[in-house]
């Protein structure tokens, strides 16, 4: 999506770029769909969390900041990444660990990072970006180069004392943050219910008299223009805000889960709610996209899968000397 | 003789353990529901309830703080930290707390509790998951450290633990979880600071600790097809450490390599190097060797995570240079 | 204060009940002053944190809880030792650093224990005992032993993630936990106005849907009184509760803190609130103490506080060989 | 040469890196209102302002993450830890984040910031406030770190820190901060990597760094009174370490005496004694001693504290043990 200046509110938003949602969200979906393939066939290899279901957060939220604010995401990352615009092809690279991959193969899936496109990466450690977004954004306040940051955690982290440090020296120190929550009620196989003293999110930024809402994740308009508002409030250097986006992973926790936690019912009413069907239905209905659109961007999004495919498999393993560079800035 | 896996035989141990006392509980990440990360837990939730098999917020320093706190107030807890990688969220708590009640109350509190926790790499989880901190426990007076190596070490050290009367930190290598060994029927616990030689030889001494004594006993069977007969110790805890079995191997031996996954500058080879050149300086023939895991951080691609970590062949060659 | 079975709340405290409180007060006031007085003479060293001004926050609260209730502390740890009742002699032959100290010398002013008074510990790393009050109170609810625990920290440990962590625990598992923050304003040299997002502390605990409330630190009636209905809930297994003491300290944070970050002014104002002064004045218009009852106990203090000192100072210290032992358990 | 504490030779350093990059900034509890818990950041917070000498609430993980993202976002951060004991809540930070981010990023990231913190124990503060951790920080690749000993070590290393790319741990001994010495007039800096052979001698070598050069250059008087010559080195940084001149030194005097106030066990010092036999082995006319703080949590009282660390007259007894 070419960037917009001034970011229009989504009932302002011009078909192509309402296309252009859809689009990504189909992207991020086939992508790990794929993914998923080829950790079977042993292609891909460590820990693999996939982002089904919650793609209208990434699609919305990222959409609705600019290009160069910051991101930072924990290590369920590849929705993340898709949506600000990384090549899939390096992405996959990356997960299949070659040389061409955005992290040249030692991050994996968990730590994709691509600075060039203000994507400063996945995290695997829960909840320990959030004191990295509050640096990042002290340094956009002091440089005054209108810039944010956009953090992205899961409900787990919530629990983590960095959680709560973050907040409160965010507020303090008025930073240029948005920290959003992807609140899919499960952290691993823990629902939130059953370790969380409030389990409304939003609520607990009352803690920091932090401005904070909820929002309905499964809805990528939704997500696109709270997340616009709250940019445009903490563009304006009113301080941090806070967003918990309300979703559900389809999906285990990572390729390894049997998901023993939950019932399928569960899972079927939210697949139900499934963000990519119903925003193409709206789209069908308010004439924005037609069948044969549709299925002419699926065939397009399934070449650029099987391309990111070919050129990860076919792309060369990092050579063994690279073991040894870049532990520290000197080595480069 | 039962033969079972490793991951087997610490549920084993835990499940008796929950029978036999009802003060012990089980708390930590995913646990319960999950059955566990590694399913170290599976099905105790089921059997025990969740008064006794509690999952936790993902909180780790309140969680292990918590464990201690119970320990004081006389349960007998045992905290299972998922990985090493996340202990480090709840450090202050095991050097601050765990390890120095006992002390700075002159004795009125003990800290009675087992924090279990994997380790190590190897399974392409790249740098943030893929520590060995071993020696970092191991460094701490006011803690015990054990790393078993086999199923049987596995039952019968983690038994030990919770019979004492001090924390203790149980560190369980993800690629051991899986595999099989010979476990004793009747009940039996191995003392700490014990090692055990678990194969003879005469030539040189190859020490490891948990994972890295599989890459030993390879390193050995390499040796052996060059002649030398390579002794090989488990370690079995770090702290105490069984400096006798040490010294009397390399006092026959009269050659050493330390081995471990963990980085080499500033690790725990460094210490078994420095008490063997302290302790037995004479019977030495050559320094002390060590083989350990690369000065960089884990990463994720497997060609080069492979070469991150110690390899028989290292471990032989190592061994080799000393003859 | 011999323990009452059922307490009564403050207005039905009988008199003699009332004049121990003020006792209490005095006892702590007048033991640390000589306690500072003992740091110049260098028979004390390390850390000496006074708790001069705060006095009522630890004899109301602690009055109010049973004496088998586990008590925890910060390292501003004399005044709860003393209010729960440890002898001021081990005390000050602790500060001594001799082997009848109340941790025979190994743990100085900050690490006073009397486990056999349910006293836990004085603590310093700031919030670090939060965790531990956590599992005591696990350990008194599954022991079902109708113990509760008091824990105490200052304003500067609500920042910390260990404090997050502990307060969504503790109502999570509805743990027998007080969790009283003595907020006297300051943190070391700074200014509570300066790091916190929120500074009324008991508002915090609404991220955790604990019931909480701010009381008169500087009252140890209402000290009393507000201790006694958290105990009572919390001991009905209604989970954990939050009370804010508003206080302030006289005197710096430490013995070498020459108070550069506040004018003398403001400390002049609390002063003219003096806990003792007042409640003094209380007990006097009721008819409850006279001069000459108020000036024997004095005496009577002083002579305690003086036999401390001389119990200290013919203390032996520690022999050598202490060093070794209670590393371990099995040492003992 | 201007004769100054090594507590002004940091301030001077720290002010002029402020006067020239204004993204330098300076985080910390209490180093502003207050003027540093050690008073190394006094009256920086009059000259330079809120901006730039931020007060942090006490929150360790959050102020070291947030010097991290700082430098990630082009800043120059310097973080001020207060003291080593407080680090370790925020050692997650420190482990997973700044040692790593430029490896995992395969150097799309760099980290280039400053850790400050005081270490050390000594002034009775009992067990939690007391540690010398000097040798966990050493072990962890991606970082560098720092531990002078002279007011001169202060500013020619903490100048370096400042030109580094890298995060840099940069420790202070609370003994140090009050004591005097020359400070060369001109802009200068001590290259990491370099130790500094204190006092030259013949006859055994005697290696420390930070606080305990103090002690060992205590030992060497010692020992000249019974004739022998000992060569003090002050390591000066122990990642990345000097091992050349150590083995200069050691293949001189053929004996070595390495020290420390952190614990024996799993410390520093045995990473020296392990490197000086893998490298000079045969240089060595005995083991390679250590001398080190006792294995317990430092006590309160004066003198248990005292025999808890290394002294002189332990050193001299350990070197001449060689003779
Ligand atoms: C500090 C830490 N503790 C534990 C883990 C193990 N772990 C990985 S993901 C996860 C659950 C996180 O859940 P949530 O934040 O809700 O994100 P989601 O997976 O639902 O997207 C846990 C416990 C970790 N990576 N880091
Ligand atoms: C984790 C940690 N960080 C920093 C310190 C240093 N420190 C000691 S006391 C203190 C201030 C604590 O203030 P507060 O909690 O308000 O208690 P008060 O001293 O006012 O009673 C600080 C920062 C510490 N002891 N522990
Ligand atoms: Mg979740
Ligand atoms: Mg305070």
């Amino acid at each position: 999506m070419t960037q917009l200046i001034d970011k229009p509110p989504a009932k302002e938003l011009p078909s192509d770029q309402l296309i252009e949602l859809l689009r990504k969200m189909m992207l991020i979906r086939r992508f790990e769909t794929k993914a998923a393939e080829m950790y079977t066939k042993q292609k891909i290899a460590g820990f693999l969390h996939l982002y089904n279901g919650e793609e209208a957060v990434a699609v919305g939220a990222i959409s609705a900041v600019n290009d160069d604010d910051h991101l930072l995401t924990h290590y369920r990352d590849h929705g993340h990444a898709l949506a600000r615009g990384v090549e899939p092809e390096r992405i996959m690279a990356e997960l299949f660990g070659k040389d061409t991959g955005v992290s040249r193969g030692r991050g994996g899936s968990m730590h994709l990072f691509d600075v060039e496109k203000s994507f400063m990466g996945g995290y695997a450690i829960v909840a320990g970006h959030l004191p990295l977004a509050c640096g990042i954004a002290l340094a956009n306040q002091r440089l005054k180069n209108n810039r944010i940051v956009l953090c992205i955690f899961g409900d787990g982290a919530v629990n983590e004392g960095e959680f709560h440090e973050a907040l409160n020296l965010a507020v303090v120190w008025k930073l240029p943050i948005i920290f959003m929550c992807e609140n899919n009620f499960y952290g691993m196989g823990t629902d939130i219910r059953r370790v969380s003293a409030v389990i409304e999110v939003y609520k607990r930024a009352a803690a920091y008299a932090m401005p904070s809402k909820q929002v309905d994740g499964m809805n990528v308009l939704e997500m696109y223009d709270e997340t616009l508002k709250a940019a445009e409030r903490v563009r304006a250097g009113e301080g941090p805000s806070f967003l918990e986006a309300i979703c559900f992973r389809f999906r285990g926790h990572s390729m390894s889960d049997p998901e023993f936690y939950r019932r399928k019912e569960e899972t079927q009413r939210w697949r139900e709610l499934d963000p990519i069907i119903t925003f193409r239905e709206k789209l069908t209905k308010d004439g924005i996209i037609d069948d044969d659109a549709f299925r002419s961007m699926e065939a397009e999004i399934e070449d650029v899968v099987n391309e990111a495919v070919r050129f990860a498999d076919e792309s060369p393993d990092p050579p063994p000397e690279a073991l040894f560079t870049h532990v520290y800035k000197e080595d480069a | 003789m039962a033969e079972m896996s490793f991951r087997d035989a610490l549920r084993l141990t835990l499940r008796e353990e929950l029978l036999a006392d009802e003060k012990v509980i089980l708390m930590g990440e995913d646990i319960g529901a999950y059955g566990g990360s590694y399913s170290v837990t599976k099905g105790l939730l089921e059997e025990f309830g969740e008064e006794r098999i509690m999952d936790t917020p993902i909180s780790e320093s309140v969680v292990v703080g918590c464990g201690i706190g119970a320990a004081m107030g006389g349960l007998r807890p045992m905290v299972e930290l998922m990985t090493i990688n996340f202990s480090l969220l709840a450090f202050d708590q095991i050097v601050n707390n765990a390890a120095k009640l006992s002390y700075m109350s002159a004795g009125q509190i003990s800290v009675p509790m087992v924090i279990r926790m994997a380790s190590g790499a190897g399974s392409q989880l790249s740098s943030q998951h893929s520590h060995s901190l071993e020696g970092w426990y191991a460094h701490i007076p006011g803690i015990k450290v054990a790393v078993p190596y086999t199923p049987r070490d596995a039952r019968g050290l983690l038994k030990t633990a919770f019979d004492e009367q001090n924390p203790v930190i149980f560190i369980e290598h993800t690629a051991l979880y899986a595999r099989k060994g010979e476990v004793p029927d009747e009940d039996y616990a191995i003392p700490f600071g014990q090692a055990e030689v678990i194969r003879e030889g005469t030539d040189v001494t190859l020490i490891g600790y948990s994972g890295s004594v599989y890459q030993a006993l390879g390193a050995a069977d390499i040796l052996a097809e060059s002649g030398h007969q390579a002794e090989v110790i488990n370690l079995r805890t770090l702290r105490p450490l069984d400096v006798e079995t040490i010294i009397a191997s390399v006092s026959k031996t009269h050659r050493a390599v330390a081995v471990e996954d963990d980085w080499k500058f500033g690790g725990f080879a460094g210490e078994i190097a420095a008490i063997i050149m302290e302790e037995a300086f004479d019977e030495l023939d050559g320094p002390v060797a060590r083989v350990c895991g690369a000065d960089v951080p884990i990463p994720y691609a497997k060609a080069l995570e492979q070469a991150a970590l110690p390899s028989p062949q290292q471990i032989a060659d190592a061994a080799l240079a000393l003859f």
